[in-house]
């Protein structure tokens, strides 16, 4: 534990900074960028990442394709996305140069390792000369360091391979920005002797390389001045550095722990889902079961069996796999199981951008199945919000009986924020309430059991087998209301098509009220949903704090609606929806509501910005 | 839910026969399997509760219906891949799956051969009408090349799967065939099956008497029998004819049947169905390549070896065991944490 | 060939007559109903037919189960449905009466063979006493004949079995019927000769059957009277009786010869599709490849890899199979490759109602993949109508270089209408315009090809293995504009998905003006797609006639909408959308135009009746 | 468009090389594979224009992008049905189809072994590196029992795949086996593939160097290899070791290697890669079940059977000589019509 009142008072203060690691696939940006993040979180400022990996696997080194890169932003207040345009810039090669510098503020900091801008790095990367010395840096702040010459030096007499020390640049980097920055070392050093622990050369490398960087910042002659962000001020509680599918996994295992009943996931490996299937096959403990499936239609299927069987049937998945879903998706909907169908959206259409997010699979998750198939969709708004998500698709999975699409997308997958651990006993209980006994008369008055008839909810009752007395078949040809027998009944249909269809209606009104933020009686509306929350926080924060007024309302339920959004669209003049897909939300609401949502879309595989959101509100509210 | 077996219930046929109407064509071969299961049950002492069938869609996977279990028909190739999430999930329940040659090797292909090489706790009846019923007549991937169906005016130019051999090269741990005209094979067969400790596949030749009437007919009948099927009984030699005239060598690596007069009763092969090597099973599938040569029917293998469910069970017991059963508190403060006051 | 002139004096003439032929599975009524609506035509009318058959291959003799029924509208005049309530009802049986009765007009004429009315039929159907003697049919014309043994009687000195013999019963009821509406007898007799040729025990007991049910009408004192309907006028032409499954092959193959590329069928078999592949594997003349491929994602990829070497892929199938194609369908929406997607709807969700008719998969077609993956859609009409449908989906696949969806569902598939042929020179050109050589210049200026160049419907060059130097490698992954290498670039990836849903939405630009059926003036305007056009259009014309203003638009083109649409909803006040779903149409013009547009709903896997349509219609224009 | 096979072309290695940047890791197997292939070409004659790859996805899959020929880079698990389609429209083109062991045994597994019995005129490259490379490390079904990756942390329960059983159990015609680290070799073996008419497939064995790295080193080391590696030579006797010490007999139907010494030459299995029935391939694949046992590479059978794609044509034509090339006109009237003046 830090004590957050610790401060440095030689440095000049900030409200928030924007770091960005960026280097070869094989420089370890992400670790870095990781590391400094930890060290950050645990001084106490609240922060956002964004990591970025080269869509290949290991892309030839120093090449364009081979840039990796890691994006945090730290902040002594409330803050919602990784940023916008990086303050600094930390650049270990020229193909980092070349492809992250557009993105630096003007007049920004950049660090970059002197070392690697040689004639054939600089030739990879598309450079006739090389960017530190021929003027084109200038306007920027640059701090140029060897920083493979110098780790290599201090390396020397540690009996660390030259290959070795070489490897640890990256903490000569990381000491170097901790440094800028102020951050306390001790987290590093510490996380460098337990994740090293046995590998003695290779702690001492990574020692030396950060407390040389560390010291090069202190004793070089830094035209950048050093600077520092105060702890934020955040609610009192326990506070844990969280990524999208680790918050997402571990909210499945609290539903499940809250329901009494144990997650089989069935799961075939896909970015950015994967981490998911990982995550949880980690916590067998938990009773939990993990299936790498033959194939996506497997994995839901297996998903789909465990469910019948009493379990709480998960699958995870992307784009592509929901695709494949579909059809077994409309098997869930006939047999009213619980089942929890997990998205995490990707750059589309086809295999598009597997590594890029993007929000396209809404109206999929609405419509991917054929006939009348209705159910539930939910998504998450944060990284830190997957584990709230994920907890209330497990809430309506299992309270309605019936699979439940779950949204993410692969910017919340792996981006991290800080998230207050919630009290265990303040989660809600789930009841799985399994049928156990008859449940209907037959014709001849005996007691039998009917797995179509409906409580209050309209949800069937689940009974599992190996429940005595309860056996009954069921399947995906059209069921007789109530007894569940295969029935061809023109009017029959017709009421169970309806009843599918008011059963998942039914769900809004198990939602609390709608919360609009903002100004109430603004002419403007933003409407969203998913991953969006976060640029549009921070854009609508802007907006107001210039005098604009506007509104916003952020959907976690995407269907049903709330029932009182209606209404609340309707009292404003204006109402755009922002989404990473060509309007897809939008779409939905002008159908249901006849309002003129606009969309703002941006289908480029990156998250808005808050600035161009801004910019985007601005003219709407012209 | 609770992961124990039981295994004492005395029933009777009537007790697994459920109120829903039976709906194949009169005279389909369905019914004479249905009645064979339905015989078989009250024996094995299961309670009909901890009994499920699982199918895909088709004629054959109509089956769930009739059976006073729990039933789950669901949608067509995946029931081998659903049985293996409730197996995997409730390894107190028998999990039976049906399904015809269609749903099984078209379009359920990969999860049959899947569930066959994880080697899942399940009873597998693949019902081999070499058509398919359901659709009104198309070829199936056992039909065999030139048949004329709907879909192949002009006669199907697919080489046909031999679903034994499909089977082996996945695997398989048990594999076995019977036929629809002899219930007290197809009884002892799905009794071995049931027994079998992973997933046991059987081939049921099955005739579809409206779109494919005798397709084994030259096999099955009553007066061919003898002389057109072979029995596999595991230790003895592989013998059959109305006086066990004739039998199977393998030589060298190919199995042949012999006159046994011709060989002597010592070359013939002595069948082993515990071999863990697949190789001579396979040799024996290849025997029935078309049919009008003689075809093993029986267990062609039964082997012992690793059982996927029971295997997942362990590693969860083992991490129980290990890390004490799952604490969120602990989960949660699993990376870096730090408080605010 | 028949003379139209030719007419019956000596019966009553009514405009139009709908019978039902119903009985057991194992009675032929879809051969009798069959051979009854091939005289009507050869005799002039025009007509309309609705087959219903048992969802299992043979239900249980006798029960409510196997009851299979065909129903027939004739009339003089056009008409474009199998009609509302029959006037006639043949039962063969007491489950037939149980199952179809209700379904008869009141006072309708019940034909009934009096011989299957035993104890154990009636038991079976659940009558408590026999509805032919205790007065349940009062306030029907009953028309009860003994028609098993009058037949066994008639064939009795013919060498027939007695149960060849029994079997013949249909065509004792046939010929009853026959005599009944003064069908000509001919074109039957005719029929049975060429048909059993070769067995002469068969014609024998057919033909005697068939008379004997005509003597019997003609002798015994019928209390219903005999009725003719006299042909009706058609557009001077060749004629055939067709069905929509047939309809829809034949305007493929048509497409195919016109565009001079040979059909590659990828199939799965599914009813109700299954048919449109035995009908496409018997011409093989015709170049016509057809694969029945292992599941159905296998047909749509054997098709797609068949267009990519040029030929025209197609693959059919209905609801579950298309949900199993949509990532596929997502790598043709990324390959930009022709491709013909036929989904001939039944109800829903999962196995539903496989032999009913529904057309719930409208959402699916257009939202069904992941990500932006827009594609046209294309609905047929009517039976006949197929033919066109199938002619645009290619006309549009090819020219644009697309898949296409092409709707179709369970009651055009079965449903027969007579189709005036068409003369094959009038058939539109289609031209598949291979790529021949390279389209650019790259930075050397040397000529090269480059996939994504596009034309000025914004369709790229369909280049086939086999041209020497157009070599190119294509995939499903972000395609650079232009060059068609794989791209990660955000801008390229937003201009993409741009591209490629502005390339579909040109695809308006080709179709002709939107036609406005009857008062252009009226307030309220029914919009359409699908089978529903029959019903609308006999509901509309019974408004009109009744002097009820009402417009109506049919669209076959559902996706792009037209262009001029828009315009032409808001030029009425109140706008419905009958549809066989939910209201799926009606949100998607909601959602485009911001029209207060309401569904008429109805999902009982039968289509609209005039009668219930009219009735609404009637509701929503007061 | 004409099914008229050219083979006529005189190329170089540079001929066939893409413009496209390779992209696989330093060190990858891939690019000795793609080296081979590469060199491979010329020697064929074939022309560049009439040769298409087609592929999944996964680090194999990408192949395409590198051959300066046809490619289609399509999705997971679906290459050989769309090749499939393909090959059967266009027989004059060369289809190739390359993927890993996810892509062509898990989520493509059915397609595959549909291909394989349909026998369709593909020559298919399984890449087989025991894991899921593009996606970062998972077990993929090909790999051992007690893999610890990062979908099994405690190592996974599931048996593997016997690729060369697979295809064998779904009736190849054309089965062999090569590696990644013997250029030559995997040329020879291609080349032979290539010439196959109907479906060859060919097993690889890659080394994944950054998720699986060392899989396959015990037999394809340099120095391993003649003790590990049992070349596979038509009509010769199966001996390997450095001093041909050791050989493969097959005992009762099933393979075992022993010592020449011991049982003399004459006792040796002599390999007959052209035997219909299939048995005998099986059995010399189940030799491999271990990494630490001796693994026979070359081809496992070669056998002529009816190739699918060119009795499709053969209907079409035949069809065409019966019934005179489609016209419009007869189609439409074969059905009952009536004129109406
Ligand atoms: C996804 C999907 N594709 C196709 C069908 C249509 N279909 C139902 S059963 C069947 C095949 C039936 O053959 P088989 O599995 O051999 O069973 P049988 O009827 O012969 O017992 C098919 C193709 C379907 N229901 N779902
Ligand atoms: C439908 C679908 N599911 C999953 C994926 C993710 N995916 C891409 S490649 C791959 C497996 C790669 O393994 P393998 O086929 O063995 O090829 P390798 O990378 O090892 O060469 C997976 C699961 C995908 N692209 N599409
Ligand atoms: S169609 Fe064939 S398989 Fe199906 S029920 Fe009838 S006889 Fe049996
Ligand atoms: S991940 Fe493995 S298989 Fe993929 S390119 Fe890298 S080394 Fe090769
Ligand atoms: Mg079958
Ligand atoms: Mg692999």
């Amino acid at each position: 534990m830090i004590d957050t009142k610790e401060f440095l008072p030689d440095v000049r203060e900030v409200e928030r900074i924007i770091v960005r690691f960026a280097g070869d696939s094989g420089d370890g940006m992400q670790l870095t960028g990781d590391r400094f993040t930890s060290a950050s979180a645990l001084f106490g400022n609240d922060l956002a990442t964004l990591p970025e990996f080269p869509a290949e696997i290991r892309a030839p080194a120093g090449t364009l394709a081979g840039v990796s890169a890691f994006q945090v932003h730290i902040s002594d207040h409330d803050i919602t996305t990784p940023g916008d345009a990086p303050n600094v810039l930390v650049t270990m090669n020229p193909a980092a140069m070349m492809a992250e510098l557009p993105r630096l503020e003007s007049g920004g900091t950049v660090i970059a390792n002197s070392d690697a801008f040689n004639q054939r790095n600089l030739a990879k990367a598309g450079y006739q000369t090389n960017p530190l010395e021929d003027g084109s840096l200038d306007g920027y702040t640059l701090i140029s360091a060897p920083m493979t010459d110098l780790t290599t030096q201090v390396c020397k007499d540690l009996g660390v391979k030259p290959r070795d020390a070489q490897r640890s640049k990256n903490f000569f980097a990381l000491g170097l920005v901790s440094w800028l920055f102020s951050r306390p070392t001790y987290p590093t050093l510490q996380w460098i002797r337990e994740k090293f622990a046995g590998k003695d050369a290779i702690i001492a490398a990574n020692e030396a390389a950060f407390k040389a960087g560390h010291a090069f910042g202190e004793t070089a002659e830094l035209s950048a001045s050093r600077l520092a962000v105060r702890p934020a001020r955040f609610d009192p509680g326990t506070y844990t550095n969280i990524n999208g599918n680790t918050a997402l996994s571990w909210g499945l295992i609290a539903a499940s722990q809250k329901a009494d009943i144990p997650i089989f996931l069935g799961s075939y490996p896909i970015t950015p889902a994967s981490d998911i299937l990982h995550e949880l096959a980690k916590h067998k403990n938990f009773g939990v079961r993990t299936l790498q499936a033959e194939d996506e239609i497997a994995a839901i299927g297996a998903a789909l069996g465990a469910s019948y069987g009493g379990h709480l049937g998960v699958t995870t998945t992307s784009g592509p796999g929901l695709a494949l879903k579909g059809e077994t998706l409309g098997l869930a909907v006939s047999l009213e199981l619980p089942l929890v169908v997990i998205d995490i959206q990707r750059g589309g259409p086809s295999t598009g951008l597997p590594t890029k997010t993007e929000a396209a699979d809404l109206l999929m998750a609405h419509y991917g199945r054929h006939g009348e198939a209705p159910l539930p969709i939910v998504a998450a708004n944060s990284p830190s919000d997957c584990f709230a998500a994920a907890f209330e698709a497990v809430r309506i999975a299992v309270r309605y009986r019936t699979p439940v699409i779950l949204l993410s997308d692969g910017y919340l997958a792996n981006g991290t924020e800080p998230w207050r651990l919630p009290q265990i006993a303040d989660l809600p209980n789930i009841s799985a309430d399994f049928a156990t006994s008859p449940n209907a008369l037959n014709e001849d008055g005996e007691e039998v059991f009917w797995p179509y008839m409906r409580n209050n909810d309209l949800a069937r009752p689940w009974a599992v087998p190996g429940t005595a007395g309860l056996m009954h078949r069921i399947g995906g040809i059209e069921k007789e209301d109530g007894t569940g027998n295969i029935s061809y009944d023109p009017e029959n249909h017709q009421r169970m098509v309806t009843i599918r269809d008011a059963r998942i209606k039914k769900i809004a009104d198990s939602y609390p009220p709608t919360t609009i933020e903002g100004d109430l009686d603004a002419d403007l509306l933003v409407v969203s949903w998913g991953s969006t929350w976060g640029a549009i926080t921070s854009a609508v924060g802007r907006m107001r704090r210039s005098g604009q007024k506007v509104a916003r309302v952020h959907l976690t339920n995407i269907y049903p609606l709330p029932n009182d959004l209606g209404g609340i669209l309707r009292g404003y003049q204006r109402v755009v929806v922002p989404e990473m897909n060509l309007g897809q939300l939008s779409k939905i609401l002008r159908a249901e509501y006849l309002v003129d949502a606009r969309p703002i879309s941006k289908v480029e595989g990156q998250p808005f910005t808050a600035a161009e959101l801004h910019h985007n509100l601005l003219e709407m509210n012209r | 839910m609770t992961n124990t077996i039981h295994t004492t219930a005395v029933t009777t046929k009537k007790d697994w026969t459920s109120d829903q109407e039976v709906r194949w064509c009169p005279g389909c071969g369905d019914y004479s399997i249905l009645t064979a299961m339905q015989l078989l049950m009250p024996e094995t002492g299961v309670r009909r509760e901890d009994t499920v069938f699982v199918s895909g869609i088709g004629c054959a996977a109509r089956f769930p219906y009739y059976m006073n279990t729990y039933g789950l028909h669901t949608i067509h190739g995946r029931s081998p891949a659903i049985a293996t999430g409730l197996a995997m999930a409730r390894r107190d329940l028998h999990v039976w799956v049906v399904g015809g040659d269609g749903d099984m090797l078209s379009i359920g292909g990969n999860h049959l051969i899947h569930a066959l090489r994880r080697n899942v706790d399940l009873t597998i009846l693949l019902f081999n009408n070499q058509i398919y019923g359901l659709t009104k007549g198309q070829y199936s991937p056992t039909s065999e090349v030139g048949k004329v169906t709907k879909s192949t005016p002009l006669g199907s130019l697919d080489t046909p799967f031999n679903p034994i051999s499909v089977a082996l090269g996945a695997e398989a741990s048990f594999v076995a065939r019977t036929h629809d005209m002899d219930r007290a094979h197809m009884q002892e067969v799905f009794r071995r099956a049931h027994n079998h400790r992973g997933a046991a596949i059987v081939e049921v030749y099955q005739n579809c008497n409206v779109f494919n009437d005798g397709a084994f007919a030259a096999l099955t009948k009553k007066d061919a029998r003898a002389d057109m099927l072979i029995p596999l009984e595991h230790g003895k030699p592989v013998r059959f004819g109305a006086n066990q005239e004739r039998g199977v060598v393998l030589d060298d690596g190919v199995a042949r049947v012999v006159s046994v007069a011709d060989v002597g009763v010592d070359a013939l092969h002595v069948h082993d169905e515990t071999a863990a090597d697949l190789s001579v099973a396979f040799a024996l599938s290849r025997l029935a390549d078309d049919r009008s040569s003689p075809t093993p029917i029986g267990v062609y293998c039964a082997v012992d070896r690793l059982e996927y469910a029971g295997a997942v069970d362990a590693q969860i017991a083992t991490a129980q065991a290990d890390r004490g059963p799952g604490n969120l508190a602990e989960l949660f403060t699993s990376l870096p944490t730090w408080e605010v006051n």
